[in-house]
């Protein structure tokens, strides 16, 4: 049976190979449905493969383990509406975390054992080999539970942040100095462990630090700034599974963690620049930091009837529509696609234009107006559009605030200062479907709302489209 | 078990790897792209199934087998969620649809 | 001397890599890029001085010294001959071309 | 002494790193310069981490092989043409793959010697383990020779076309069967050699089938076909130097002999592409290949004079550039880049538009005007500057002829048919710089020195652009 074990790395080569071919098909729109579904492939052969490892235990438990994990996630992630993908990414993305520091229990429970089992004889203990750690696995093995634990309590309050049950704030004077000692108080004992002073209570305090430390670290960043930190632990997730993989001798493990905390790393750095931030500023910029005074705007605004703006729209050549936070909330999406399609159905040019950070994740609004149906050569990208508006007629503003607020460019003092925005003040005119004054995620107020060319239409995101959709239907009429 | 040189190149080589495909994504796809990537790291699964399967003390199979349920969770949750968000991205071309569906 | 699976994963890793990185080189680019690439396969010098240095009869020797003689002639021609090129590409921004010299 | 083996392990590790970045800053003409740099003192790193190898016999001669090839090459590379670069490639490529081959026969003869000295004794041969290849080793090795052979013979083949000493087509029926015999033979004694059958007559009828195959396949592709053969051998020798790697267990050999062979294999497809042919075409399209029939094109061909032209230009408010292979010819670079020069003194607006398949390799023209001095963002591409020759007043080709061939677009009978051109016919003027009425590369007519708007300025490249400069130069008096 020597072929088994080469027939069981064959299949893990494959499954790292299908990871790879996989994300790199996600690179577009046409090929990321394959391309997932091809690493779903590569998932399902490393694990099919891993049941017939030779000299494994607890077959029974590992396949029950499995099926209760695998039916309890496929449960929720089919139920869950597409507006909460943000909060199931973070609880997936945890779970993975808890998963790899479980795996570095294992090893450090395991590795305590061998030595209390094995009592020095004279002087070099005679340790049976499987459970003997080499210096450097077993100090990867430490930093990998670490990372985990630290991912997996910390993408927990990033679900619980997100889905709305934790919305205080916790902040508390000398914050940051209580989470820098947690820190330093976990590496210290996860030192201890790495260099051979393994015993069962500081394997418990290690753990318990390292939980505490993610819990306490992510409880004061504000709920908006969560998909930049979920995708910071993302990669955690990737790194701590590469360390473990490399614990276990998996190079499956080690290619597609380290893929991983690669990826995430970039995707982390690209999102906080498209929020004109640094890394550092989402982590710790909550404490103590003052909100922005509100700036007084000269003006009104100016309000319009639902009938008027729909006739504006259905006579103009050219319509822009800009989706922002509000339209999620309002889960206004297939309103809004139904809206437009009247529109072209009259003649109309319509473009969906998004801002890179829309909403409270990047992709955020493409993922809903796909879910609405939306054909993505319709929608257009800020830098592509820009341009665009001062050939057009209307553009419709829903829900979005920061991401059209023009004192990002002029007002230095604003939280929002150089941020890249929508210039939708260009356009002729400018309808702005949003609630009643509500600012945005920076708390700040709107120049653009007071503009000469710009009328508001109050109401909800989805009861106010809805209301231009009967407006053009009777038009039609 | 690995010599240490041999996961040293393996990690820089992942690396770039990942680096250079993530680098070519464009921002549409950037929260499927977080999910599928949340997915890809779910191999934490087979790991977890290696460190039940070789767990002595009822202690080590209890957190093993937590390990276990959380991999799982992590792979499976994170393919569905991936593969929900990318079968909406379509294109008005009708050919191109098709492709996707 | 290599397990054969780790040889692979390095080379299933390393393709990726070439790959990547190459297809985002502008056309502008290509002729310093083949021979750079040129350049970089000049590595075979440090084998064949361990094939020299492990040859035994007069004929391996003469072998390995043509084998030697050829590949520092790939490393150091190919380098030479990509720095030319290289040192003339210049911007008309003065800072860039700064940069450049 | 436990660090040495380490130590250069580690510079191994820093010099296949320092490779990898080198590329990655080879992507912008701004860091290229940078790059190369980068991948030299990784190159440095490695080759004198060697030297310092535990068990390395020879050194004395190891030194001296260093030496005289460094010194050589260095000094041949450092005094040839700029134009001469091409075959420079193929050279030191040739000598890459000579070098691979040459470990590959090192291992053979030692693997042989280690049967002839140990006779087997009962059942199983006890032969050392040094001098003992594993059986994908010894396959590797062999097939890493085969490929290094055929590239260092080939590649000679084509640095002695390209530099002009083997101009005539070596063509003879039946001589795409002689080939894949070859081939098949080389393949075949490999076979042999690799499952264990080594003997001295095998290794060198081995060698010389494989030097004999690539001499064969290579002699009868046209000269202009050769930088295509260039990058795919320039892929051949990575993949060789790979194999060798893995003999040896040298990870730095096997990361910078893949990525080349990768980088390589998607160049020569590009190059391929550019032209519209495929790689088969390129290496086999030559055999019986009946010329193209000129076709006749109705009108005459109208020249200008250099003053006339001059003036054009003068007074002209946009002026495109379009190189082609004659300008290379004519050496003419240095010229025209002080006639852009004067050009744009009088506020002309000047840009150079490159053909991707300009000239006899990729990047051609961007290298001669590189050297030239011109900036690169005075240079398009193609793709950018088609829609602007509507609004260009005057199009000055020199030397190019069938990348300006609209038969490419209405002459499905042509040979470039297909294939994206220049679109110079769209400016106001015309102005055609070349010696007569010699065709291109693909020896067809073109219709553009028919059109119209076409004048032909007569004349040697660099003669002519020298009279344009004098011109000018009077014009400003
Ligand atoms: N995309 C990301 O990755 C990401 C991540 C974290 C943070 N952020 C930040 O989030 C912000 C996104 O900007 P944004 O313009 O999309 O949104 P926004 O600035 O947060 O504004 C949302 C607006 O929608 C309105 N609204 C809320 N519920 C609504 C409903 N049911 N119907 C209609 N309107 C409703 C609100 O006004 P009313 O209350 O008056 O209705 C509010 O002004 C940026 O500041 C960005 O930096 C983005
Ligand atoms: N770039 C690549 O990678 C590559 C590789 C292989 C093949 N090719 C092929 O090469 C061709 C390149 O097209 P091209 O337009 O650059 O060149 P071309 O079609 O080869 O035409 C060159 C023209 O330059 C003229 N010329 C020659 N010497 C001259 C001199 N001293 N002064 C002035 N004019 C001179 C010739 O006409 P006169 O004789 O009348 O002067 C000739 O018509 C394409 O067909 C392409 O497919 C390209």
């Amino acid at each position: 049976m020597n072929w088994l074990p080469t027939l069981i790395k064959a299949c893990y080569f494959l499954a790292a190979l299908l990871f790879i071919l996989g994300l790199k098909r996600m690179s577009s729109p046409r090929t990321a449905r394959g391309g997932v579904v091809w690493a779903g492939y590569g998932m399902l052969l490393a694990v099919l493969a891993t049941f017939f490892l030779p000299g494994l235990h607890n077959i029974g438990l590992i396949a029950a383990a499995v099926l209760i994990g695998v039916s309890a996630a496929w449960w929720t992630g089919k139920r869950v509406a597409m507006t909460a993908m943000p909060q199931m990414v973070a609880l997936y993305n945890g779970m993975g975390g808890g998963a790899a520091a479980a795996i570095g229990a294992v090893e450090l429970i395991g590795y305590v054992r061998s030595l209390a089992l094995l009592p020095p004889v004279g002087g070099a203990p005679a340790v049976p080999v499987a459970a003997q750690l080499a210096p450097v696995e077993l100090a990867l093995g430490v930093l990998g539970a670490l990372i985990g634990a630290v991912s997996f309590s910390g993408s927990l309050v990033a679900f619980a942040k997100l889905q709305g049950w934790l919305d205080k704030r916790f902040i508390f004077p000398g914050q940051r100095a209580v989470n820098l000692l947690l820190l330093a108080a976990a590496v210290m004992v996860g030192v201890l462990l790495a260099s051979g002073h393994a015993s069962a209570a500081l394997i418990v305090a290690f753990f318990v630090l390292a939980l505490l430390f993610g819990l306490m670290m992510t409880l004061p960043i504000g709920g908006a700034d969560m998909p930049v930190v979920i995708s910071l632990y993302n990669a955690f997730t990737g790194l701590a599974v590469a360390f473990e993989g490399f614990v276990l001798g998996n190079e499956a493990m080690i290619i597609a963690g380290t893929v991983v905390g690669a990826a995430g790393t970039l995707l982390t750095q690209l999102m906080a620049k498209a929020m004109n931030r640094s890394i550092g500023n989402v982590l710790f910029g909550s404490f103590g930091a003052a909100g922005g005074e509100a700036q007084a705007i000269a003006g009104a605004q100016k309000p319009v009837e639902a009938s008027d703006a729909a006739v504006m729209m259905a006579y103009a050549e050219r319509v822009v529509i800009v989706p922002g936070y509000g339209l999620a909330v309002a889960q206004a999406q297939h309103k809004v696609w139904e809206f437009a399609q009247l529109l072209i159905k009259r003649g109309v040019k319509v473009k969906f234009a998004i801002h890179p950070v829309a909403g409270r994740m990047p992709g955020h609004m493409n993922v809903l107006l796909a879910e609405a149906g939306v054909p993505y050569d319709l929608i257009a990208d800020m830098d592509d559009i820009n341009p665009e508006f001062a050939v057009t007629d209307v553009a419709l503003v829903i829900g979005a605030n920061d991401v059209v607020n023009p004192l990002a460019r002029t007002d230095p003092a604003s939280p929002i200062y150089g941020m890249p925005i929508l210039d939708v003040g260009d356009s002729r005119h400018v309808i702005v479907v949003k609630r009643g004054k509500g600012t945005g995620f920076a708390g700040i107020e709107n120049a653009l709302f007071y503009a000469d060319n710009t009328r508001m239409l109050y109401g909800d995101g989805q009861a106010a489209v809805g209301q231009l959709v009967n407006e053009l239907k009777t038009l039609d009429d | 078990m690995i010599d240490g040189f041999l996961a040293l190149y393996i990690f820089m080589l992942a690396a770039f790897t990942g680096y250079e495909i993530i680098a070519r994504v464009p921002v549409i796809l950037h929260t499927p792209l977080m999910s599928g990537s949340n997915f890809v790291h779910g191999i934490v699964l087979v790991g977890a199934m290696i460190a039940l399967g070789h767990a002595h003390t009822p202690f080590e199979v209890a957190v093993g087998f937590v390990g276990v349920l959380l991999g799982a969770g992590n792979a499976a949750g994170g393919y569905v969620v991936t593969e929900r968000m990318l079968e909406m991205f379509k294109s008005s071309k009708p050919d191109a649809g098709k492709e996707t569906k």
